[in-house]
């Protein structure tokens, strides 16, 4: 099987979504004759030619409002927005058309797009290149939302989120496109090359979305992760010899609550984590979640680490980043109780 | 330097307010026949001036002249005021019914029910239309079941909506039109998307974008011009200027440009002004855009200048910000009686049979309200399920909406 | 002291700080002339002249876009979203402008405007009438989230939120502008007249933010709500004659944490209830924080009471509405474990 | 009817691409001196032409001309010469800090520096510029401190924004420099606000409004100019024109209009294009907008035509999508030669002076990037707190924020 970095697992997708069904179009900012600025669509142009794979003016709710119409007419647009920071010009179609388009008219149209984007920080991309707005998307009724943390799971998943039929938030973090990161970002750069889940199989093959992944299975405490967050926990267990369960979510909606709630009982210990701003994001959700699910299993109240609750700075990138000392202290705190 | 001119903010007002004496003396009307008709691949920047101007067809003595007349027969023009006359009578009937709280919520058309009758007609099997709240004339005239529109603005057991939308948020992909958003403008630029669909699928079908005077100060009404004239997609991008944006005259909307049509010329939009109280020169342009956009020469942007003379919707009361009688003195007169009038003076009408439609609509409406309401209204009868909540918010229901509809109950 | 609907004391203190403070200027889609479709900006144009209260644009981004230009420039804008559902479109000036302008600029610049928008259901209004998006502002770090439930309140909270030097969301639930609700909606509309927080002070006062108020105290479980569901958890719990602690949060951000730890502390149970969809809704994070800052108080799970997952429908809001059956419940299911 | 003519989308490609040879023979460039310059009341309508010319003042023999020519003695040239010499030092510098890891990210003004930095020069003390990230010249050319600026390129202990912002994302009242957003066109109506506020508070000050090529397919463009052109706000409305949006041509955002300067057309804002790499033009431009705007006519739209030279920014590399030798190619040549010939030309310069200049420059960016070092850069020296990023979130840090800054150690 060949080794893919996340960026060719995502542009493999793409190929192999556009190759399969001829209504598959791609288009954003700088997404055609160029390729993206993370070049996840590079050589499609090439390939499909301009009508399915075109660069469009920068106007983030014209591209998801022009894919809505494209998609109720039949299409299946996957679009790029050029990172997650610009997505909120578009939040409007999202939210009232895209997610809400099948409910209103009783299936009478449909928005079977994907949104993808890349997410999260670890890049000294400052607050407009380096957030992460998922927890905007999960509130929302009628919109899945998608994490891949692997080159294997992001070409799945993306083949599924296209061919699912409703709107599909997908968020690329961007500080995996080019190799694994365990939040040690004082240690030299690791390739995607010689990681097993690097390993893409060639052609059509699709990750059910829903679906959670035990990455590290353990039963002293639950970790509950999805994208870089998941390489920075798996790391930090590692290092600390602690025997925790490491979830990756993959997709935050649907949850797979079952797998989440099968490892809190087992363990009855959790810790959330997640990049975006601590409050409202979507660790509230997963903590409500379990304690609900899990009270009367827990043994200590479920601990969130998140960046905090201020803009995504630039300077202090690690020290908002919830790296593998953060993760680490709560899951200490939390064995202790 | 600084200090010389003491700056001041210019808020536009209109001409006349509650108590003033309504006065439309400043808009300039052109005399009907006057205005060329182009060839429809026409270089947009030779017809600027029709951005200013308003194509009319029926003159003062009801008569169809120059370039934009001929178009239609006299059956073709008994349909459209049959159109317009079914539309006004479903208007009276459910401003009624929701008075009598068998629904929560109307929008009526009086006045401007030329445009989206006339309009449609001029499409072919296949276009889809993006409305907004105020174009029931496409479904009208393209003779969706009233009963069907009734069902949904009654939320009732039949609702095809499912009682999920707010009465008159229609949708109908047969009938070539796009569900209904509550939120304004967001249709106009998915028209575009849908016109590029088709020209990606070597298509013929074309699209039809919607929006209100007011609602092209929203953002994308921009949206959608960029991506029309960046893409030449085959869409008629409609502007229906009645006048008024709730309780606010165009004016705000629409700043030092003398009209909605010129905002096209910033992309090379070709745009038209035309009188939207004229079914005639309606149906004219509205031909001409089409024809353009189907043979690929891309957009059009066209103005309907028309007047809201009833309510903005059954929440509001235009006696507070607008002059009681400033319907009456709209320049433009009543567009069915206008049609009447030509149909008559060429002999293809009679006050009798008019009376006679009339009577004949009328029982028509009421006849299809009564099947509507024995599938209930709002607050009696048949009502849809709890269920059809939680249906449909996805293809396939994710488990947590099924434990939530289960915790409800159902 | 004078009676007062919410709109009246909404519309009083936008008087009395247009009155005191020239710099405070009023503005929105049909707000000027007309007074606001709600009316609660009527006679401030012909009392303070077009100038300071004017009409718009329809144009949300505009809106508040020019409203931060205004406060960078020293103004106090205090503008009006005609419904919370239309706030999307300025949702790219709010979350990366107005909340982010005083960190980014050092405090160079700041935005010091109050956005209030009409939100909420239970008026039939369907889904773009009845949204209550206060989760998508409580995740953005730089925003303040007021939720009044009362005349007295809404009047001194808003002449807060208009002094407080940043952006301040103000969300009026539409649903208690004329009167207060308990969710009874097949019963007689009851007109705030004679309700004793519709008692409003003349003149000016203001109500800080950040505090809570218990609207009845109690010692059998903890009720946290804000807006029109105080009402329906007040009188739910005299209905069903529980001992239950009514905390009314008023404000979500900055949120009075003391207030909310010391009452489940001291009940062991808390039910959280809000309108908005449950998933990510402001729920989530009451219910994580609450087990972690009291989880060795706690007998039962947090439970949520919210709106379903689905778009705010038309014909079923009252099943959709979290109304006293479902409050009720979810009381006494906590009561029971 | 349907299926006669099959669709097919349009999708606008530049003339070359790598491999080509650059073409700019399509650009048509009026002859300097050539264009009229109109009263600045004159009304928007009699002026359409000049949203499609090109203003110039400086001919090909380095010699001022025409009507728009005669507003800068040669102190002020000099000035402008040094100012734009200064910014092209400043930039090479900063290229190579970023190189060596002393930054994480740049963006040159290569081939631009005329258009900011004549423009100042034509506003008063307290007017607001709200800037695109590339307007740096704005700065340096209200001589702003070059060393502040480092400071803020290296995110280094006495950066003024405590390292919360990308580099190069400035902020300075105090030189009438509005915080720079990394989200495209937000800007561009928060002038129009700022600029109605000064009109509110019957202020003398006015508002600039910078926006790219390709930001004017953004919303807040059009949001910009409706409410810029509803209350006539005094404010001058700038689209620098460098022909490209990092790898897109800006006949993306374009589309079918000729230029961009026509989107004023529709809102009835005077609109004017200039030659962008022509300092003298750019001022006398900037002037006439300028003075507009303060004598309460209202907004003017200007499109400065000009080409960006180098990447987009230190994360591009433009040789993937447009020939290398087409910066070489461009018919409006390099705004700093221009100048150092006119200035040559009117003999108040020399090539001795120029080069002793440009060491002189070197040596004072030099110097401050010294005294900026000693301060630290992103990885190595001073730098801010980690208790910054918790502070100025707020202007009273709120109970849970201090928690966090607590827990965090700080
Ligand atoms: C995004 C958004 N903002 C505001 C509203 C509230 N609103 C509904 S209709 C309307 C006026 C629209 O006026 P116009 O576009 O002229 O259409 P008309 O009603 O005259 O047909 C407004 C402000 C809305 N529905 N959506
Ligand atoms: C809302 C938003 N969308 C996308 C981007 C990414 N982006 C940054 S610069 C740029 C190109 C802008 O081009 P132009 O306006 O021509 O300005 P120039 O870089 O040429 O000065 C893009 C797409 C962004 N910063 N913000
Ligand atoms: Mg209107
Ligand atoms: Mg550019």
């Amino acid at each position: 099987m060949a080794t893919m970095t996340m960026i060719e697992a995502i542009r493999d997708a793409l190929d192999v979504a556009m190759g399969r069904d001829d209504d598959v179009v791609v288009f954003g900012e700088d997404v055609g004759y160029f390729g993206g600025v993370f070049r996840c669509t590079q050589g499609l142009q090439a390939k499909y030619g301009k009508t399915r794979c075109f660069d469009t003016p920068i106007n983030e709710s014209g591209i998801v409002g022009t894919a809505i119409g494209m998609a109720a007419y039949g299409l299946r647009p996957c679009l790029e927005i050029q990172f997650a920071d610009y997505v909120y010009p578009a939040y409007d179609q999202i939210v009232s058309e895209a997610a809400r388009l099948r409910h209103r008219s009783n299936g009478d149209f449909t928005a079977p797009l994907t949104i993808r984007m890349p997410t999260g920080g670890g890049i000294f991309g400052g607050q407009t290149h380096s957030q992460s707005p998922e927890a905007l998307f999960t509130h929302v009724a009628g919109l899945k939302t998608v994490v891949p943390s692997n080159p294997r799971d992001a070409k799945g998943l993306l083949l599924a989120a296209i061919e699912d039929d409703d709107p599909v938030i997908f968020l690329e973090p961007k500080r995996l496109y080019n190799g694994p990161f365990d939040g040690h970002h004082e240690r030299a750069v690791t390739p995607w090359a010689g990681h097993p889940l690097a390993e893409v199989p060639a052609g059509y093959y699709s990750e059910p979305l829903g679906r959670a992944a035990i990455r590290r299975p353990g039963a002293a405490a639950t970790v509950l992760a999805y994208g870089t967050m998941v390489h920075v926990a798996l790391a930090d267990v590692a290092a600390r010899g602690i025997d925790a369960e490491v979830v990756d979510l993959r997709t935050l909606l649907p949850l797979d609550l079952d797998c989440i709630a099968a490892s809190v009982r087992k363990t009855g210990r959790c810790v959330v984590v997640h990049e975006a701003t601590l409050t409202s994001g979507f660790g509230a959700e997963l903590a409500a979640l379990v304690q609900e699910h899990c009270f009367f299993h827990l043994e200590a109240p479920v601990a969130r680490v998140t960046g905090w609750d201020t803009p995504y700075p630039h300077a202090q990138e690690w020290d908002y980043f919830p790296g593998p000392a953060r993760v680490g202290e709560a899951l200490a705190a939390v064995l202790e109780i | 330097m600084a200090g010389e001119t003491r700056l001041s903010l210019h808020v536009p007002e209109p001409e006349v307010r509650p108590g003033d004496t309504p006065d439309f003396s400043n808009v300039a009307i052109d005399r009907a026949g006057t205005i060329r008709r182009p060839e429809i691949d026409v270089v947009p920047e030779e017809i600027r001036d029709l951005a200013f101007s308003i194509i009319r067809v029926l003159n003062r003595d009801a008569e169809a002249v120059g370039p934009w007349s001929g178009l239609l027969d006299a059956d073709e023009l008994r349909d459209g005021l049959r159109h317009m006359m079914t539309l006004r009578a479903f208007d009276a009937r459910m401003m009624l019914a929701q008075r009598q709280g068998k629904t929560s919520f109307y929008m009526q058309h009086l006045g401007e029910e030329a445009v989206a009758c006339a309009f449609r007609k001029a499409l072919a099997p296949g276009d889809m239309n993006f409305p907004t709240y105020r174009q029931a004339g496409l479904l009208i005239a393209d003779d969706y079941p009233l009963v069907e529109m009734m069902n949904q603005i009654f939320s009732n057991e039949r609702d095809p909506l499912k009682g999920r939308q707010l009465p008159i948020m229609y949708s109908s992909r047969a009938h070539g039109f796009f569900s209904i958003s509550g939120n304004l403008a967001t249709q106009f630029v998915q028209a575009v998307g849908w016109a590029m669909a088709s020209a990606i699928k070597h298509d013929s079908k074309i699209a039809a974008a919607w929006i209100g005077d007011g609602s092209t100060a929203e953002s994308d009404f921009h949206a959608g011009l960029v991506f029309a004239s960046t893409y030449k997609a085959p869409v008629v991008l409609n502007i229906v200027n009645n006048q008024w944006a709730i309780s606010t005259f165009q004016g705000i909307a629409r700043g030092g440009a003398g009209t909605f049509a010129a905002r096209g010329h910033g992309f090379a939009i070709p745009a038209l002004r035309v009188d939207g109280n004229d079914y005639l020169a309606v149906h004219a342009v509205a031909r001409w855009a089409v024809e353009r956009a189907r043979a690929n020469l891309g957009p059009t942007l066209v103005e309907y200048v028309t007047y809201r003379a009833g309510a903005h919707s059954t929440s509001d009361d235009p006696t507070a910000y607008r002059p009681q009688t400033e319907s009456d003195s709209w320049p433009l007169g009543d567009p069915v009686m206008r049609l009447k009038a030509h149909l008559i003076r060429i002999g293809a009408w009679s006050e009798e049979r008019h009376a006679q439609a009339e009577a004949e609509i009328a029982d028509t409406v009421v006849a299809a309200q009564r099947e509507a309401e024995r599938h209930g209204t709002l607050h009696a009868g048949g009502h849809p399920s709890p269920r059809d909540m939680f249906e449909g918010v996805y293809a396939e229901m994710p488990p947590h909406l099924r434990r939530q509809r289960q915790r409800a109950g159902y």
